[in-house]
């Protein structure tokens, strides 16, 4: 069975896997040069602006533009009229709904909903076009809290969305249900000695990338267009909006510029498809960029969730089962990623009796998008805390009953499978060892300790090495960049070659360059571009050594490739000195024509990911304020190709998750608006609230990857709510059950519990 | 015959039982069998699932073989951030 | 619209440009200049990553009038590196990986820059004050941290 | 919208009085240019008063100091002269915003914003600063704490403008503190803010004492109960208690997405104590205690 192949990567000694090279795009980054999404212009192009509903459910009587298009310098108003295809036509429902999300159809289903867009030749022009567009409203009401939401009375978003999954009698709201899970959950709470069963609540979050989303876009009569956009994947951009205006996948080429930050957000499209409608109403150019507020109000945060947790243990730490009952509520769209809550939430445990349930609601909010790991930190947070509870209640040590009930190599996972080679007991193993577990705390501080796991994927992947005649390789790749993967490319082509590093230069090519590559997400790049590139590099081996056997007139098979050069295989083979790449590149033309090696995949077999991470809270009683004093992250890597960046993640991961925990969040006032669209109040952490993240990295090899390669960007964002949550609980000297653990909250659980 | 474990809200589709057995060589006779064999899980295998087999998560790869020995387990589809 | 004409300065070079009243410098650097290094991330003055100097005081662009700018020195990103060499915080964020999408770079090399001036040996803390305005939220901080204090005592040492 | 960058104070006031649209003041513009975004502020004139000389200054005035309404927080945080002798004031100025925003924000901006959060509001109503008031009839000064009507209203008649704020001359054995409430370290508006400023006598006993008290009332408030708490004591336990009580007892606040009335009721007490503390430790130090110390 594969979980007990050896990896292929175990023993082997790396030339520039595992080292810190300067990436290839860093001068550009330093110095102003990169292209983000914002940054690029085109002769002739107007401004597009799209016009948001006030309110948070609406319907839309009619649409007035008339007043718009007559203002002097306005080329083009487009209304969800101007989509070729109207949800009548469209038989997939995602799309349906990413057209619904990108215009409003019949109704407003949030504040912030695009209901109309315009391009003129300014900003200016454009902003007074955006007032003089009439919208008719009915203004409905509106449901933004997840339990309201599946209340029998809550108002409806949409009806007939619920699958067969629903129970009937519930509110037209809840859209499906997921349950997951084995044994007998009731018969371990019987043998439980302590049953603890709590309630959570956290509240939506953003991705909040600091590049706000972007694009340019063109489109000739003949159909033929070009777009220029930020996103995590453009080839998701070319397929989403060649559906939505009917256009042929080849007819638009997409090109990812520079990507200012994504973390799930840019993996779908808001801007794009009406950049395009508004180039091809008006024949110009039309460059369009949202606000810090459109950003907050109309991209895709989170989910905000309500969910019930109870665990039975043993005196002895042992865990006899585990239930949750998950709810998030996505946005006006269904597609919570509820269910990867409750798969994920006991993942770190090894449990005889498990379930865990799941319910994806609607509710009058901006539908959501993938945040890093989506849905898993919200069920790590409920699960570890109750944990947590339990250790504190039964006197024993948090990593020693971790470590008891730890999901290892062959367990049986809480949603299903039995795991392969995992790297968890590692994680917690090392976190015990660390001087931070064991250093001494002062008065009104505490330390938390929580697990994570993410599953993380492959996916389609494309990848092309083209050897130039100096000796030089060019290799192009379909994913955007988002934190350094260039160089982890370059390092693995310029490994397996043999090679030094800086002879490879990384591209990431537009649509038109290669074929389908998925999304930038699921912390598959590294793992599957990584692997197609190692691939790629073999099949140009592969032609290169066939080369070097011409040129020998020996036999293809009795040619080796060794640390950049062609060799015999052996004695038998012949006697000639080895040659080296460029020798071999530098006769390209006399030997049969260009070299190049390339690799189409769509990967399989990425390795899942654990961490622990421990943490040192404060916590002024007077105040409520939480200041965390220390932090140290442990998470299984597989292997760090470029270990700088893999910190990176861990760290990243780990702050964005302390915002989460400790004040981020999405506030609603009582007409169903944000509240807090800007970076002034909806609150990340700033440089000044923090310390330094350490970070240990653990490599427990990934069988599925030649060089044992683990997705690692996504689950160093799990544990970190539960973690600062332990911690603080532990340090304000009452357990806090809801996210973000702001001061006024914080302050308003110490006084109840000193009553 | 090789087995497969349904996840909770699916076995309304399978009688309750936790797990079924379909004859398949491979991930798209698995699936196609699946849906043969309880028409209830089709809306579901439509919308996406992902296969684990043998421990590795499959979404897409029909041709990938399954052994009657493997271990087969069906999830909603695997997606990310 | 009747424009304003405005003289200025930016990175050493005499700069004439047109700007209607409510333009901001940001606006005015990157769509009427091409200085596009410069970035907008909220347009309100919370993110930093517009960061420049206006007559060697540090500034969110986009909290400044073009037409304010007459007679003054600007400085911005494209304006740090001394032709092909490096300034030594550009050289340490990349040695100690300091950025990773790199949207907020260019604002807080401006920002570091103008502490060294200001203050050539920093603390841990005095640094993290100085540069609470400028959000990154890919790296955690911790590497930008660390590069800027690396680069000071460079610089202290040269 | 116009921009007009008069030379003298005399022509920005008659552009002010002039202008029959409306008008607005740019000094530091980190509030104005915000406004000018949100849709709902852009107007007809906007008279950017950084080209008068007059108003860059700080100057010593009767053993006060008068600062010029556009001296940033950055250039009245350089200024010693001031810091020596208004610690809390300099601190309460230089928490407004980022570093960026210091090297932009103007004192007598956040006082003209009339925002109940201004950081330095609180500090200015304790230091019983006064505010120099330009118009097309002439001069007058004005307590600050009769600047704010109400939140984004103000006492100015059309065509005023506040040229300056001094800060008066303290006797020895002085000292003043400002402490504010946010959820970050940074970047943040004020949930509550508080200024103490206080005066010993020899033999330590408060002889004089105000305390403004930020972001729980439409308006920033000086709560007279709060510093009677403090007279005639020796700032001990007991008094600062007192303090806090009289503080807590002040606060007519509202629940927003900053706070509820609970929070800032109870955390205004709380502040008002560290901040009398920090003051009084800088009244028996004779002199300033370094700023931004308590972090």
């Amino acid at each position: 069975m594969a979980r007990d192949d050896k990896p292929e990567a175990e023993g082997r000694v790396f030339k520039i896997v595992g080292t810190r090279p300067i990436r290839p795009d860093g001068i550009d980054k330093v110095t102003g040069r990169a292209r983000f999404g914002a940054d690029m212009s085109a002769p002739g192009m107007l401004v597009g602006l799209v016009l948001r509903s006030p309110h948070a459910h609406a319907r839309i009587r009619g649409i007035g533009t008339a007043r718009a298009e007559a203002l002097t310098g306005v080329k083009a108003v487009i209304t969800r009229a101007d989509f070729a295809l109207d949800s009548g036509d469209i038989d997939d429902d995602d799309l349906r709904d990413i057209l619904h999300n990108v215009m409003a159809h019949d109704k407003a289903l949030y504040d912030g909903h695009a209901v109309a867009a315009v391009a003129a030749v300014s900003a200016p022009v454009a902003r007074r076009a955006l007032a003089l567009i009439e919208v008719d409203y009915e203004v409905l009401p509106h449901v933004i809290d997840v339990d309201e939401a599946m209340k029998p009375d809550a108002p409806v978003l949409h009806q007939g969305r619920s699958d067969e999954t629903v129970p009937a009698g519930m509110s037209a709201n809840v859209m499906h249900r997921f349950e997951f899970g084995h044994g007998d959950v009731e018969a371990g709470f019987a043998e439980a000695d302590v049953v603890i069963e709590r309630s959570f609540r956290t509240a939506a979050t953003h991705q909040g990338y600091i590049e706000p989303h972007a694009c340019l876009a063109s489109m000739g009569p003949d159909g033929q267009a070009d777009l220029w956009c930020c996103t995590q994947g453009h080839y998701m951009v070319r397929n989403t909006c060649a559906g939505l205006l009917g256009l042929d996948a080849s007819q638009l080429k997409v090109t990812a510029s520079e990507i200012g930050g994504g973390f799930g957000g840019k993996t779908t499209v808001f801007l794009e498809p009406v950049a395009l409608a508004l180039a091809r109403k008006s024949g110009r150019p039309v460059k369009m960029v949202m606000s810090r507020d459109e950003v907050l109000r109309a991209s895709g945060p989170t989910s905000s969730t309500s969910i019930d947790v109870k665990i039975g243990m043993k005196r002895d730490g042992a865990i006899t089962a585990g239930w949750a009952e998950l709810r998030y509520q996505g946005g006006a769209f269904p597609g919570s990623p509820v269910q990867f809550g409750a798969m994920s939430c006991f993942a770190a445990y090894d449990l005889k009796n498990v379930q865990a349930i799941g319910w994806d609601v609607v509710a009058n909010r901006p539908k959501q998008a993938a945040y890093r790991a989506p849905g898993a930190p919200m069920g790590a947070y409920a699960v570890e805390s109750v944990v947590d509870e339990l250790c504190e209640k039964l006197g024993l040590d948090r990593l020693e009953v971790r470590l008891k009930n730890a999901s290892r190599d062959g367990t049986k996972a809480a949603y299903g499978p039995r795991f392969g080679r995992i790297g968890l007991t590692a994680t917690l193993e090392a976190a015990k060892a660390h001087p931070h577990y064991t250093a001494p705390l002062g008065p009104n501080q505490g330390r938390g300790v929580a697990c994570g796991f993410w599953f993380n994927f492959g996916g389609d992947t494309c990848v092309t090495l083209n050897v130039n005649a100096d000796g030089t390789v060019g290799l192009s790749e379909g994913n955007p960049d988002i934190g350094g993967s260039r160089a982890a490319m370059t390092m693995m082509a310029a490994e397996e070659l043999g090679i030094p590093y800086e002879r490879v230069r990384t591209t990431i090519a537009d649509t038109s360059a290669l074929g389908q590559n998925e999304v930038t997400d699921g912390s598959r790049v590294t793992f599957a571009v990584g692997l197609a590139t190692i691939k790629a590099a073999r099949a140009a081996i592969t032609v290169m050594c066939a080369r070097a056997a011409k040129i020998w007139g020996i036999d293809e098979d009795a040619v080796v490739w060794e640390d950049g050069h062609a060799k015999p295989a052996g004695p038998n083979a012949g006697q000639f000195p080895p040659m080296s790449l460029a020798e071999i590149a530098a006769l390209y033309a006399n030997t049969g024509g260009p070299i190049a090696g390339h690799h189409e995949v769509t990967a399989e077999g990425a390795g899942v990911s654990f961490a622990t991470h421990l943490v040192d809270a404060e916590v002024d009683p007077e105040t409520g304020a939480v200041t965390i004093l220390r932090y140290t992250v442990f998470q299984d890597a597989g292997k760090a190709v470029h270990p700088a960046y893999v910190e990176g993640q861990f760290q990243g991961g780990a702050v964005q998750g302390i915002g989460w925990a400790l004040n981020e969040e999405y506030i609603y006032g009582a007409d169903g608006r944000l509240q807090n669209p800007g970076f002034l109040d909806y609150r990340i952490p700033v440089a000044s609230d923090l310390p330094m993240i350490d970070t240990v990295i653990i490599e427990v090899a990934n069988p599925g990857h030649p060089y044992g390669v683990r997705g690692v960007g996504e689950t160093s964002i799990v544990p970190p709510l539960a973690a600062v949550a332990n911690a603080v609980s532990a340090a304000a000297g009452v357990r806090l059950t809801q996210l973000p653990m702001s001061p006024p909250k914080v302050l308003a659980a110490i006084d109840a519990a000193r009553g | 015959m090789v087995r497969v474990a349904i996840w909770g809200s699916l076995r309304a589709a399978t009688g309750g039982r936790a797990e079924v057995e379909v004859e398949a060589g491979n991930l798209r006779e698995l699936l196609d069998r699946l849906a043969e064999a309880h028409p209830g899980i089709r809306p579901q295998i439509d919308r996406g699932v992902s296969v684990v087999i043998d421990g590795l998560v499959y979404n897409d790869s029909w041709f990938t073989p399954v052994r009657p020995d493997s271990e087969v387990v069906l999830l909603p589809r695997i997606v990310g951030g | 619209m009747t424009q304003i004409h405005v003289s200025t300065t930016i990175n050493g070079d005499a700069v004439e440009f047109l700007c209607e009243a409510q333009e901001t410098l940001l606006d005015v650097l990157r769509d009427r200049l091409g200085l596009t290094g410069a970035k907008e991330g909220c347009g309100t003055g919370d993110c930093g990553a517009c960061s420049v100097t206006l007559d060697k005081r540090l500034v969110c662009s986009c909290l400044v009038l073009g037409a304010e700018v007459e007679g003054r020195e600007i400085t911005t990103i494209e304006g740090m590196a001394d032709g092909e060499i490096l300034h030594p915080l550009q050289q340490k964020f990349l040695e100690h990986a300091a950025l990773q999408c790199g949207i907020c770079t260019p604002g807080i090399l401006v920002a570091a820059k103008a502490l060294l001036e200001k203050n050539p040996d920093p603390t841990e803390t005095e640094t993290r004050y100085w540069l609470a305005g400028n959000l990154c939220r890919c790296t955690g901080y911790d590497k930008i941290i660390r590069a800027v204090m690396d680069a000071a005592e460079q610089m202290r040492g040269a | 919208m116009r921009y007009e960058a008069p030379r003298t104070l005399e022509s920005a006031v008659a552009l002010l009085a002039g202008e029959p649209g409306s008008a607005q003041i740019l000094a530091g513009g980190t509030d104005l240019l915000v406004r000018l975004k949100s849709d709902i502020g852009e107007p007809d004139l906007v008279i950017d008063i950084k080209r008068i000389e007059a108003m860059k200054a700080i100057t010593a005035e009767d053993g006060g100091w008068r600062i010029g309404a556009t001296v940033s927080g950055a250039e009245l945080g350089e200024h010693d002269g001031v810091g020596a002798a208004w610690p809390g004031v300099v601190e309460a100025a230089e928490l407004i915003g980022s570093t960026q925003i210091q090297g932009r924000a103007t004192m007598v901006g956040n006082l003209c914003n009339a925002s109940p959060a201004a950081d330095s509001v609180p500090a200015l109503i304790a230091a019983e600063a006064v505010a120099r008031v330009t118009g097309p009839d002439g001069t007058r000064d004005v307590a600050v704490g009769e600047i704010a009507t109400g939140p984004g209203q103000t006492s100015l008649a059309k065509g005023e403008i506040v040229a300056s704020i001094l800060l008066p001359a303290r006797p020895a054995r002085s000292g003043d503190a400002y402490l504010r409430f946010i959820p970050r370290t940074e970047m943040d508006i004020a949930v509550v803010g508080v200024g103490v400023s206080l005066t010993l006598d020899a033999s330590g006993i408060c002889t004089a004492a105000r305390v403004g008290l930020g972001a729980v009332a439409a308006t920033v408030l000086l709560v007279e109960a709060a510093a009677a708490a403090l007279i005639g004591t020796a700032i001990d336990e007991a008094a600062l208690e007192r303090l806090a009580a009289a503080c807590s007892a002040a606060c007519k606040p509202i629940d927003d997405k900053r706070g509820t009335i609970e929070f800032r009721t109870k955390v205004a007490g709380v502040l008002a104590r560290r901040a009398a503390a920090i003051a009084l430790a800088r009244a028996l130090s004779g002199h300033s205690t370094a700023r931004k110390a308590e972090k």
